[in-house]
């Protein structure tokens, strides 16, 4: 099993909820995020005084799934997600080792979707 | 220079008071009798003030984050603007000097700046002086074009639409009010428009439903046809923009009356707050009926509504009938809400349901509920003073769309137009998800 | 219809100065008096008004984030069910027509609706038309009910407390009321609570224990018995609302004068103002004592609780004495926000302790401060209104408990009003954390 | 005891009618030109309490999240501490009685706590009573130690800002005060300052300068000498405090007539307005030119800086004039903050540029814009009461600093006045980010 | 070495806390979070217009531990969480290679208590 | 590659973006985060009434690094969070099987920068 976390523009959320629920990934959950990459944020004024904002607002998704769905999800998410321009996001896939739906106690794959 | 004044007035007044022949005292009395009408209708040009705090916090409140700044900004211009502007131009095309017109009934000017007439300051009209009615009638001038404001937000160019102010409460709002309240035409057929149902809240509403087409909806507020909720960001400051709505209204109607005649101020003041009550009640139920839930954003513009409809007849209407008026107000509000979003009309703080629908509602009901003025001149005042409004709204916006463009771009509204305008947020620090 | 009216009134007045005639003259005199009473009247029914604003601001600031909608929409519908429910039917049971009772003394009532009595307006009460009167009582009624709504605030059923609001302002309140204001046996033994410490502030402080102990505290508000925050979710709204209500205090004690007598008003509005400002500082130091820090919301009732204990007796408690009463106030509702807290008692705005326990010691106050007034007639008041109030709010709370139940289920009260009962939120888009 | 009242009223009234001497007549009309003026200026002292709240708004909105609740703490207290301060102390030390002066035209005092003089409430100025009189001032007074209040926050302990209040108040203002409004030597010398550019919003103006220089900047403010953004956490309140500062100048400007002469209110009302309207304009080209962008709250900050600078000639500056004297008050603000800035006066809210360069500035624009006034004088004035106040400020903070110490720790100012002051939350629920 | 990941229920939170703290895991991390999984989420409406809210409110707990504390800390989150109802959550058990103290520069097992 | 997480004290994160931008790590992803740990928290009251806050304010950062910037992450975050009081925080090394750049489509070590 993998979970797979990526940090995309908070605008294209709903785009890549739509990619996913197309290719049967319902399961996710969304965090707010702060992000600072080659995107290098901007300088800002208020009341005349410099306001360096180099924490971008974005968005960071994390779902957890078997590995023969990585691929998909990550295809779903980039079909989502992808402007073309700077600061569309990485996605980040890790090792997971075990799985529990609390509600039932039930493990790994029969848990994970 | 405050302690040093008393003792000349103490002086002025010890000196007149032996005086005490009754040809002096009468005129005294006639003095005292304006002092109270002029403190009354400058309490009233107040009250009116504080409702451009009340259209501010409505509409900030029911507009999403990204785009509060902006709304406030532009809030806060609208009397700037509105009341200079007015004062500059508005007024003198709006109140016939020596009743002198330009196009009999229809058109009077007389020249720009503001021209305070000399002599007895009680000569102007009886009851306040010329700056007191001046400031008054600049005060009611702006709300306006802040009910356009309301209905145009989170897409409208902020330049454009202090454009669109300017001209609209300089030129269309006193030449069309100058019909009624300036003693035209309208006012001639004894047409009956109180405090601004039409004069005020309609062409504030055609101005307004001219500016949502010329405009379009906001990006995402219909999907594949269908409306979808851009629900406003916070509801405690649309609280305070109501009751400061509701507050200011008082004044709004208690002050058209100009003066402070106790029966006159009384009653307006009770069909006022009896309409208004009777608003949220009504629109309470009709939130239950229509939309199956107690909403409050409902029931703050069942409020207004209802107060828009009684401005009218506010002063000729029956006590039980204002109660009708301010319910059916309250009821209909809803409906014309839903009906607006099946019509791809986007107005995101109701602004058409409240003063245009019952703009022309209120103004109809004075010629329903009261046998003084009759339903057919009522209507023709509706329908003459809207489609002046209307047409003249539609003109502006599609000048200013030609020249400057109307709307900002579509990337710019979608990261809001606090930072794309402004260059700022509205709440800094606070986290929240920008997904809208 | 503005401009034209002006005419028509100068026309009036150029008819009337050559008259001349003294005795026209002292009756224009007696109108001008009139009018300014009434219109300071109806100044104060607006700043009344603005009492609501208050509550609404300062219940939804004290309470949690889930919750805030639900009360907003609570505190605009108070209001309108409560001036209505006044208009219909409190009125007629609070002040005898000609003095006619039922019971005399006791219980009076002339019929449901607005009857505007006929003949000379002056005639009714001789300092403002009825209807001034009956708006500026109308106001008074709405406000009673608000208190118990942020006593019983983050569990109540909406619909049941919009009942039993109903019913306080249209039964409880004007009866009681009639004992004192309506002239009845209260005021025939020289009780004295001259803007409502006992008639507006205990009434609703009763009903809010009443509604307090039926309903219980809030999930999570005593954990093993030990009584934990719940802290309220916006501290600017609840100091908007402090300020508006500290405002609208100085309409609801100046104007209860019912005449605009400079000596008059002027001892009241300096009163009112030395008992808040001392209800401020006396709060402050209390709150550094009881807790140990300066609790921000704990100044907030401070405030109020200056205001509460003045009121009865702003018009006769000496400058310097009304400071002292005022610092008491402040001193004592810190102590009794905890000791509520300790009886498990959950008040999540400190209701009781501003309106209830002050609105005792403010009557009390009169006899201890006052020659004029008895110490015992004072206390007889308390007992008297507060056993009638209480009784009849827990009768209240009962009835609407046993028909359709007063509280929400435990799922939706964890949830939030505002998305159990509204389907919407307060602040949509913010992030919060939703744990408590 | 309302509807008692009325009764007794109604007799005393129909009592006085019959007798209809000439003089008696001649007698109540005077009676009702003192009710009349009596009225408005309680109304201005309302309005004048309402800035307190608009005060609180715009300076908690513009600081940040951390510190938002003990700046509602301060602001709650300051007019509490003020009038009481002024009370029992300033009062006798700005006005003299029966123009006795210990040091002549430089001291006055007539002891500590309020003493009412006996006798006719007319005698006492002739426009209001005593009390009317010392409740305006009163409200007044608490707003010089508000202006301080903005600049010196996010860092000043609190006890330390309350104790400078309570001198300030108590002492400075009044002494200072009573060489214009007290009828002493700059009131001789024929200085001119209607409503206080330079008694309220320069003394006060100059306390700020003083705390900010003793306190020195925020933490993180200058990084390499640059100035840095810290901005302000919440606009829409900052917008509230700016519209109910706006709508309390009428009251401030207004009702410093101390009469409700119709000409003169009206005329100083609309110049008011006016003069608010420009400086919105004219701060919104400035902040075009100056940062490039218009930044909401730079037109907030111009809103004021045309209502500072017409206070000192709201009566006397024409018309026209006054555009353009808020004009320029509108388009310096924004320049002003940001040489203060550069000059590391680290001012969060602005108060520098509002407050006391515009107080300059408009006490100024009387020698300029009208005939009467000696530009000379004027000068004079503000130097004079320039280096009194600030000298006196100094000296305060100064000893101030030495015996409990200014400025929290380093630490605190870090975590945030909020909780380390106050042990409690501005938002408890809402999430932010505290990185700043 | 583990990070327990867990989403669950926001009104949970504090029940979860005690059963970990009973259990001797005093050391979480807590972060906001939605969730759209079998608990489709509902439909709401805003002056009448459709509202779809598919990510629910959650609350993402981590916790680092040593390996033969992943089934306590497991067992303790679904003793505290588990509502029989769904939308419970899930717990996601990841390998973790180090882990530092901030403060001690201390490692791995020492450092993660 | 490596997925390093780490809580830190809100008023450290400009230090700490500071220490990485100096060892050239630009790429952060920043989150809102609630910690308690030894730090315990602290007992307020509010009205009065006992408000137990074990949750402090955090912020939690996550950086994606191939093996070799793992200590280099590690020593910038030391550099900028470390104040030698208790509560300064923890990191966590996650391994990572994947990371892609979504407006490339670029994948692991390329993607990672
Ligand atoms: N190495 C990384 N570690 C953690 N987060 C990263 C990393 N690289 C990118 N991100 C996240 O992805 C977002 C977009 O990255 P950025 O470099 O701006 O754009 P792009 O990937 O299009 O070149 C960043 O704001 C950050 O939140
Ligand atoms: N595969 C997954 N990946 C990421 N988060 C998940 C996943 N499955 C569940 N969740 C999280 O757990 C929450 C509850 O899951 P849900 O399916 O609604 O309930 P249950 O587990 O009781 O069937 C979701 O809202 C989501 O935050
Ligand atoms: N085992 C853990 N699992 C998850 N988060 C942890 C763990 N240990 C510490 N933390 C996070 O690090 C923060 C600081 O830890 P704490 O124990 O208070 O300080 P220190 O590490 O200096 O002893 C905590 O508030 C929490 O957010």
């Amino acid at each position: 099993m993998k979970l797979v976390v990526a940090y995309i523009k908070p605008e294209r959320l709903n785009p890549v909820k739509q990619e996913l629920f197309k290719r049967n990934i319902f399961k996710i959950s969304v965090t707010n995020a702060l992000g600072c990459g080659r995107q290098k944020g901007f300088v800002s004024a208020y009341r005349g005084a410099i306001q360096e904002v180099n924490l971008l607002k974005k968005v960071r998704l994390a779902i957890a799934v078997t590995d023969k769905f990585v691929d998909t999800t990550i295809e779903g998410i980039i079909a989502g997600a992808r402007t073309g321009a700077i600061g569309d996001g990485k996605i980040f896939v890790m090792p997971m080792s075990q799985c529990v739906r609390i509600r039932t106690g039930e493990r790994d794959n029969e848990a994970i979707g | 220079m405050k302690f040093r004044y008393f003792t000349r007035i103490v002086l002025l007044l010890t000196c007149a008071l032996p005086l005490c022949a009754s040809d002096t005292t009468a005129h005294d009395v006639a003095a005292n009798t304006f002092m109270i009408n002029n403190l009354w209708i400058i309490i009233g040009a107040m009250l009116v003030f504080l409702m451009h705090l009340g259209f501010s916090m409505l509409e900030s409140g029911l507009c999403r984050i990204k785009n509060c700044t902006n709304i406030l900004f532009k809030n806060t211009l609208t009397p700037a603007i509105g009341f200079l502007a007015f004062a500059l131009c508005g007024f003198s095309l709006m109140f016939p000097t020596e009743s002198h017109w330009v196009v009999n009934e229809v058109l009077t000017f007389s020249g720009f700046g503001v021209h305070v007439p000399g002599g007895d300051p009680m000569a102007y009209n009886g009851t306040c002086t010329f700056l007191t009615f001046f400031l008054f009638q600049g005060m009611f001038a702006a709300t306006t074009a802040t009910i356009v404001s309301g209905a145009v937000a989170e897409r409208v160019k902020l330049s454009s639409y202090l454009i669109f102010t300017l001209f609209y409460v300089a030129l269309v709002y006193p030449i069309l009010g100058s019909w009624g309240w300036g003693g035209g035409w309208l006012a001639s057929l004894n047409f009956h428009d109180f405090a601004g149902s039409t004069f005020v809240h309609s062409i504030g509403g055609w101005g307004a439903l001219a500016g949502v087409i010329m405009l379009g909806p906001r990006i995402g507020k219909y999907v594949k046809g269908e409306p979808k909720a851009l629900p406003g960001h916070n509801m405690p400051i649309a609280v305070i923009g109501t009751f400061c709505l509701w507050l200011g209204w008082f004044g709004f109607n208690g002050a058209s009356a100009l003066n402070a005649d106790p029966a006159t101020i009384s009653y307006v003041l009770v069909t006022t707050m009896l309409a208004a009550s009777a608003g949220v009640i009504g629109s309470m139920f009709s939130s239950l009926v229509f939309i199956k839930k107690p909403d409050l954003s409902m029931i703050l513009n069942g409020c207004l509504a209802g107060l828009v409809a009684i401005t009218a007849g506010t002063d000729c209407i029956g006590l039980m009938s204002s109660i009708v008026v301010g319910l059916i107000a309250g009821v209909i509000v809803v409906p014309a809400v839903l009906v607006f979003d099946r019509l791809h009309l986007d107005d995101p703080v109701g602004a058409l349901s409240v003063h245009l629908v019952n703009g022309i509602w209120g103004t109809l009901a004075v010629g329903i509920f009261t046998k003084e003025y009759s339903f057919g001149t009522q209507l023709l005042g509706v329908v003459t003073i809207g489609a002046a409004s209307f047409a003249s709204a539609l003109f502006l916006f599609w000048a200013i769309k030609k020249v400057f463009g109307l709307r900002v771009s579509e990337e710019e509204e979608m990261r809001g137009l606090d930072i794309s305008e402004h260059g700022m947020e509205a709440y800094p620090g606070f986290q929240f998800f920008s997904n809208q």
